[in-house]
């Protein structure tokens, strides 16, 4: 047993025992943590793979904001915990029984033993580059036009995320910026001619 | 060492635990928008070991676009979620049955 | 010589007339319209004349020339072009005089009707359409002039188009011609069939090929082709001419303003369709069977219309039903091959019963628009004009010589009788007691009108208000009295030709080859020329009169309705009831009113409504079209229970297929 | 002119044009209504344009234009005309021109849409009648209903959602098993042009099936019993300007594609299955016949007389092929003749019907015959025109409802006396419920204070009815020209389907 095989397993079972976290967990801050465990350990066994790019990039993105999102969202609404939680138990089994199920038929059409293969070189070595610049090659230049959409899709996505949580209340005060500036003094002052009026001085 | 199969067995480990995710915490949706981030997840280790067990870059080019692309969709979905609760005060996928026919 | 112009002013000037006073009514007012449709109909007839007077006198050869083409498909053509031969120019010259006739009267008869304009339109469009038909020289515009006809036909019986009688009139009228109109197209169909052509010239240079070609018609029975044309055309002569059984729109037309009666259901229209018999006449002498089909339908005709007409009590009905029975002795005459026999006693009627017509209307007239004979009589001291001229009409109806109509029906009862064709002894007994029920009704009707008692009365008081409305009949406003110069000018002018054209027209007519070529007689049917044999001239013809049966046939009638009528008027009545069913009969003319009303009018409404239920609502709709939508509904409704609307049973329905998809792939072995 | 893609102009002047129609808005509807005007009459005198520059003596097409459309599968934008194509698409911008003339006032709601959807709709007919590409016909043949649909929809009756989806769910069902016909003829010649698709060999098998696709299709569209139902709701619903469109227009293009599809496509399955085509049109002429002369709605009789003429140009086109077998060449193009020059003269006669009882309908907001009665009395002028009408839908030689008919006539009499029997009974049968109508209608005693009320027609009415009058004397009096400008084509087609393609 090598220190990778160790390290794969210390990972891979830290990062299994997380994702139950994930799912079983009642407070759902905590089953957020625990993803945030778990993609961590999943990045470590990236790691291992040799994948730095891409495992920092997990930590970094993920970790360091989608997870932040998720739980400032699970944070700001007001969850009850109890009905959420209600059938958890009923479906326990079932989900479960689907699960191993379906793994079970995944490995078995996999075939666990013809998988048994030793990694080769590392490929980015291979040639010469670390591993950042192997990926960074093939993204600016076979990859560039996708890679444009992707930036695209971020954009896309933000601003539709920002539009549907957009709201405005009623009974707020806002300024108008716009309609300030194009105020004219027309608007703003009348003039109005009126008969001219004098007192009328009692006749004597 | 660690083989492929290592590899291929925890990232279909993982997307099971997603699975039963989904099926055992029907009603958060929360957690369904985690348990399918963990599934992505599943799928990109796969890439990623592939893609160094074959050498081809385009399994990491691919698993960067996934990253973005999930980004994307949580920050909606979360959008939406948070869109659901305000209007029903609930999260409670049950109660949101618009789609009845 | 004949030029196009000539022939084109001729059919034209109607139509112009027409289009002014029709279109233009209101801004030329009523003199306007008058003036110019009797204008321009008085142009035609002018030159009809002068065609006329071309063609038998000044040498002119017949013309025969297209104006444009109407299609071109292929070597198959349709043009429109005219065809002025001798029987052409007769029949204009006929159609023309008495419509110039017709116009005059109408500016008397119509004076305070308020749709005098349209009526004077209708009447010009109508002599057009008449010298179309006429003067086509192909089928197509003889159908074209054959349809637009029956067009204002339809038009002048609905002209008082308020009255529910007129219009249930015209539609009949319209609906059965068109009944015989199906026959005559499908005969220009056999006609291009066989022939190949629609051109009158072709096709009768190509008949003789016709003998001995057949078509199978049903699976067996060979039928000639020759025979096929000619019944299939001469179905639309039935139509038109009023043959029986498809006679019964006639007498409603009646329901027509009288100069309309004269003109289109008496002198011109109705005879179109013996003028087309004629001009067909090489097509029909090809097959004995359609000639035999003929000479016994126009012999029916003759005889027992013209019973139906004795037991008819509205003036002009009676002049109707003779009509009917006349038109059967111009048919029958065609079927014994005596063509210009039966284009000669079409002249004649034409003159003489647009007399009797004309002279019904001014009586009707004077009697305040009241038609029924029972309440008239005596009237020969209040209307020495119209009495006189009606007498002429009358006598020459009845063929006393030396009327016109005698020279004309006795040449056809003689040509009947010389016919060799199967039913032609049915045929010549019905034409000679024909003449006897002719004698009759004639009579009677003049009885009833001019002599006897009068059976009105005049009260000053007994009208308010509208003259025309409805009154109680027999009283009258104003004693009746002699019309108007317009009204009686045409009676007088149509008098004379009653009584002499018959006389000078005889000889040429008949016996003199007149016709030459446009008519065309088999050898072995020439009756004709058998009689002309015997024939000198019109004095000896009139003389042999006296010594043979028609004449005494027709005087017997005459005897026996001036012993009725004169003498003895109470007798009627009881001959009526002593007679009983008959008499029922001939009041219900036969029932076929009632048989075709219950048959066809009643029956296609009733099929119509049940093919409309059955098969558009019920089959089509009801089964089909929304048996399909229920149908999916159905399903759609079963489905939707599957749609829960949950995310969590779709996601576990998906997560289940996918699961079997790869299930599937294990125990398969191959992904 | 060569050089002027006008087949083009033709198509998206009235489409481009019916945007800055819908940018002159609901409130000012007179700009909408001139403008459409303009474009209409632009359209016209366009479409005459393409009178000038026919060679008469060539079947061949003209005023080609061809560019790539989409390329992956060989699809060209393809266009393209011979006379018949011309002679129907002159049809349809004078039909758009009355149309909007006759829409002036009575459209009184979404003026600039309802004008726009003329102008769209009237782009996309031409757009059918020029294409020579299959899969464009095909995409203007299904856009085409999309502006049917909303004229219906929006304007139209009580019942219209009824009616819409009748006349869409009809159609559509026709033209999947087209659409599935013609991708099976492009994978077998390898691009979508319809020429190509005329000339490549097929066996009886393909023959048949590709033939029934068509048939259905286009029996939908002309329409045939038994798939005709969907015609008297639409026109029922539909509001005056969509049934004229609709009958005058719409329905010619089913006979349309017999013509340019499923006779040359398909000619030795044609040949062997013409007696159902022509039992189904001698039903059409009969049985529907008795049907209209049962209505009580106006319009539902007149559209099924609709019917009823229709089935003489099913009829005309199919006698074809009994009489190519007989040999007689000339007869079968003057069925061909008939069957076109009825479209045509149908075109004339149904959108003169459907404007006049619109013009009443307009007065009185009932369609139920015995509403009316008496018109003759209060509106003289309707009642010469309606009368005449009536006269030309029942076939009245001088007008050219009979030209048709009659060479109609005289073809199928060469067939079988049996047919010519049959389709000659229209001549009774037409004549019955039309006149059996206008009696109702037009003549008699007023029927009711509300008839009395009635105006008789405008200056704008007048010239609706009068133009159709006249074109409707025209043809009658002088077909030749007609005849003359679709002879060409004509004698192409016929000489195409004496040739088997097996």
């Amino acid at each position: 047993m090598t220190i990778q095989l160790a390290a794969f397993y210390f990972f891979a079972s830290i990062s299994v025992l997380a994702a139950l976290g994930v799912i079983g967990l009642r407070n759902p801050v905590h089953a957020v943590l625990s993803l945030v465990l778990t993609f961590f350990s999943t990045a470590c066994i990236w790691m291992l793979l040799q994948a730095e790019f891409l495992a920092l990039a997990l930590i970094v993105v993920y970790v360091g904001a989608v997870m932040v999102l998720f739980l400032f969202v699970v944070m700001m609404l007001d969850i009850q915990v109890a009905e959420t939680r209600e059938g958890f138990v009923r479906y326990l089994p079932i989900g479960l029984g689907v699960a191993v199920v379906m793994l079970l038929e995944i490995l078995a059409l996999i075939g666990i033993r013809a998988m048994q293969v030793v990694p080769p070189a590392n490929p980015a070595r291979v040639d010469g580059l670390s591993n950042v610049a192997w990926i960074g090659q093939a993204l600016y230049t076979e990859y560039l036009l996708p890679f444009e959409v992707a930036a695209l899709i971020l954009t896309v996505g933000m601003v539709a995320a920002v539009a549907l949580t957009l709201r405005r209340r009623k009974g707020v005060r806002h300024q108008f910026p716009s309609q300030q500036v194009q105020a004219k003094p027309r608007e703003r002052v009348r003039l109005v001619s009126m008969p001219a009026e004098c007192k009328e001085e009692p006749k004597s | 060492m660690i083989t492929l199969a290592h590899y291929i067995v925890f990232a279909a480990v993982l997307f099971c635990i997603a699975l039963a995710g989904i099926f055992i915490n029907r009603k958060n949706v929360i957690v369904l928008l985690m348990a399918i981030e963990l599934m992505l997840l599943a799928v990109n280790v796969n890439f990623i070991a592939f893609s160094r067990y074959l050498g081809d870059v385009g399994g990491q080019v691919f698993v960067f676009f996934i990253l973005t692309v999930a980004a994307a969709e949580s920050a909606i979905g979360l959008g939406i979620l948070t869109l659901i609760f305000r209007n029903r005060r609930t999260i409670n996928v049950a109660e949101i049955d618009d789609l009845h026919g | 010589m004949l030029s196009m112009h000539t022939l084109l002013i001729i059919a034209l000037a109607p139509l112009a007339g027409a289009a002014l006073a029709g279109l233009l009514g209101r801004q030329i007012g009523r003199v306007g319209a008058h003036s110019v449709a009797t204008l321009s109909v008085a142009v035609s007839c002018v030159l009809s004349f002068w065609v006329f007077y071309q063609l038998v006198w000044g040498g002119a050869h017949s013309f025969n020339e297209n104006l444009y083409t109407w299609f071109q498909v292929g070597s198959f053509s349709a043009h429109v072009g005219f065809l002025v031969d001798r029987l052409t120019a007769l029949m204009m010259v006929v159609v023309t005089f008495i419509s110039l006739m017709v116009h005059i009267y109408t500016i008397g008869y119509m004076a305070d009707d308020p749709g005098y304009q349209r009526f004077f339109s209708y009447i010009a469009l109508f002599t057009f359409s008449m010298l179309m038909l006429v003067m086509s020289n192909n089928f197509m515009q003889l159908f074209f002039g054959w349809e637009a006809v029956g067009l204002v036909s339809y038009l002048l019986i609905g002209f008082w188009y308020k009255r529910p009688t007129a219009i249930y009139a015209n539609l009949k009228a319209f609906l059965v011609n068109r009944v015989g109109d199906m026959g005559f197209v499908l005969g220009i169909a056999a006609v291009v069939y066989f022939l190949g052509t629609l051109d009158y010239a072709q096709a009768f240079q190509r008949a003789p090929e016709l003998v001995g070609r057949t078509i199978q018609i049903l699976p067996g029975h060979a039928w000639s082709a020759a025979t096929l044309i000619s019944l299939l055309l001469f179905a639309g002569a039935m139509g038109k001419s009023a043959q029986v059984p498809l006679h019964v729109w006639l007498p409603d037309s009646m329901e027509g303003p009288t100069p309309i009666s004269a003109l289109i259901h008496a002198a011109t229209m109705v005879t179109a369709g013996v003028f087309m018999v004629a001009r067909m006449s090489p097509l029909f002498e090809l097959s004995s069977t359609a000639l035999s089909f003929v000479l016994v339908i126009g012999a029916t005709t003759a005889l027992f219309l013209g019973l139906v007409s004795i037991v008819q009590h509205d003036i002009k009905r009676v002049i109707a039903y003779s009509t009917l029975s006349q038109l059967g002795y111009m048919v029958a005459a065609l079927g014994a091959s005596a063509y210009a026999a039966g284009i000669f006693h079409l002249m004649t009627h034409a003159f003489f019963k647009s007399l009797l017509f004309l002279g019904a209307g001014s009586v009707i007239i004077a009697m305040h628009h009241e038609q029924d004979m029972r309440h008239m009589g005596g009237l020969r001291k209040y209307m020495p004009i119209t009495y006189i001229t009606m007498w002429v009409g009358s006598l020459a109806l009845s063929g006393i010589p030396p009327f016109a109509g005698f020279y004309s029906k006795d040449s056809i009862i003689e040509a009947v009788s010389n016919a060799h064709l199967w039913g032609s002894g049915y045929a010549y007994w019905s034409v000679l007691l024909g003449v006897f029920v002719t004698a009759t009704y004639t009579f009677r009707m003049m009885y009833l009108t001019f002599h006897g008692k009068e059976r009105f009365r005049v009260d000053p008081h007994a009208v308010k208000g509208d003259e025309h409305a409805s009154h109680e009949p027999g009283v009258l406003a104003h004693p009746p009295h002699e019309s108007s110069w317009v009204v009686t000018l045409p009676l007088i002018l149509l008098a004379i030709p009653s009584l002499l054209i018959g006389a000078v027209a005889i000889k040429p007519l008949l016996f003199g080859g007149f016709f030459g070529s446009s008519i065309y007689v088999l050898p072995a049917h020439n009756v004709l020329a058998e009689m002309a044999g015997h024939f000198q001239d019109w004095e000896s013809f009139t003389l042999h009169a006296f010594v043979s049966a028609p004449f005494w046939v027709a005087m017997a009638g005459i005897a026996v309705t001036s012993y009725v009528y004169l003498v003895k008027p109470s007798l009627a009545g009881r001959i009526a009831k002593g007679l009983g069913p008959l008499y029922r009969v001939l009041c219900n003319k036969f029932y076929f009113d009632e048989l075709y009303f219950a048959l066809f009018a009643k029956g296609g409404v009733r099929l119509g409504r049940g093919l409309w239920k059955a098969g558009d609502s019920t089959l089509i709709d009801g089964a089909m079209v929304n048996g399909s939508v229920s149908l999916v509904a159905r399903l759609a409704r079963f489905f939707r229970v599957l749609q829960s609307g949950y995310v969590y049973h779709y996601a576990f329905a998906m997560i289940l297929g996918l699961i079997l998809l790869l299930a599937g792939f294990v125990f398969t072995g191959h992904a | 002119m060569s050089h002027w893609p006008l087949l083009s102009l033709l198509i998206w002047v009235p489409i481009a044009g019916a945007i800055p129609v819908l940018f002159a808005g609901q409130n000012r509807p007179s700009t909408a209504r001139w403008l459409t005007l303009l474009i209409s009459l632009v359209t016209f005198i366009l479409s005459l344009a393409l009178l000038f520059g026919y060679n008469y003596n060539s079947g061949a097409m003209q005023f080609v234009e061809s560019h790539a459309w989409l390329p992956a599968i060989h699809s060209r934008y393809g266009l393209g005309v011979d006379g018949i194509s011309i002679a129907l698409i002159i049809l349809t911008s004078f039909t758009n021109v009355l149309v909007v003339v006759g829409a002036w006032e009575v459209i009184r709601d979404k003026v600039h849409q309802y004008m726009a959807a003329m102008l769209v709709l009237t782009g996309l007919m031409i757009g059918i009648f020029a294409a020579t590409d299959a899969l464009l016909f095909y995409v203007f043949f299904e856009a085409m209903l999309i502006p049917m649909f909303i004229i219906i929809g929006v304007w139209g009756g009580p019942r219209r959602i009824y009616a819409t989806i009748k006349f869409f769910l009809f159609t559509m069902f026709g033209s999947i098993f087209m659409l599935l016909a013609l991708i099976f003829l492009y994978l077998k010649t390898g691009n979508f042009s319809i020429a190509a698709m005329q000339h490549v060999p097929l066996t009886m098998t393909e023959q048949t099936w590709i033939f029934f696709s068509f048939l259905i299709a286009f029996a939908v569209k002309v329409p045939m019993v038994p798939v005709h139902t969907w015609l008297p709701d639409a026109h029922v619903e539909a509001p005056t300007g969509g049934s004229v469109v609709l009958a005058a227009v719409m329905l010619k293009i089913g006979g349309y594609g017999f013509i340019r599809f499923a006779l040359p496509i398909t000619p030795d399955a044609a040949d062997h299955f013409a007696w159902l085509v022509i039992t189904l049109s001698l039903i059409a002429i009969i049985y529907i016949g008795y049907v209209a002369l049962v209505q009580e709605d106006m319009k539902k009789l007149v559209a099924y007389s609709s019917v009823a003429h229709m089935g003489f140009v099913t009829l005309g086109l199919f006698i074809v092929f009994i009489l190519i077998r007989d040999g007689s060449v000339d007869m079968a193009k003057l069925g061909i003749q008939g069957s076109m020059v009825q479209m045509i003269s149908h075109g004339f006669i149904s959108g003169a019907m459907f404007t006049s009882i619109g013009v009443m309908y307009d007065r009185m907001h009932t369609r139920m015959i015995k509403d009316y009665g008496g018109l003759a009395n209060v509106m003289p002028w309707f009642a010469l025109f309606m009368v005449f009408f009536g006269l030309a839908n029942a076939g009245l030689p001088g007008t050219s409802g009979f030209v048709g008919e009659f060479m109609v006539i005289i073809a199928s009499f060469h067939a079988s006396p049996w047919i010519g029997l049959a389709a000659a009974f229209t001549l009774v049968i037409g004549a019955g419920y039309t006149l059996w109508l206008i009696k109702r209608v037009v003549w008699g005693e007023v029927r009711s204070p509300e008839v009395a009320a009635m105006k008789d027609i405008s200056a704008r009415e007048i010239f609706v009815l009068a133009s159709f009058a006249l074109l409707v004397l025209w043809l009658g009096f002088w077909p030749e020209p007609l005849v003359h400008l679709i002879h060409a084509p004509i004698t192409e087609l016929v000489h195409t389907l004496g040739h088997s393609k097996l």
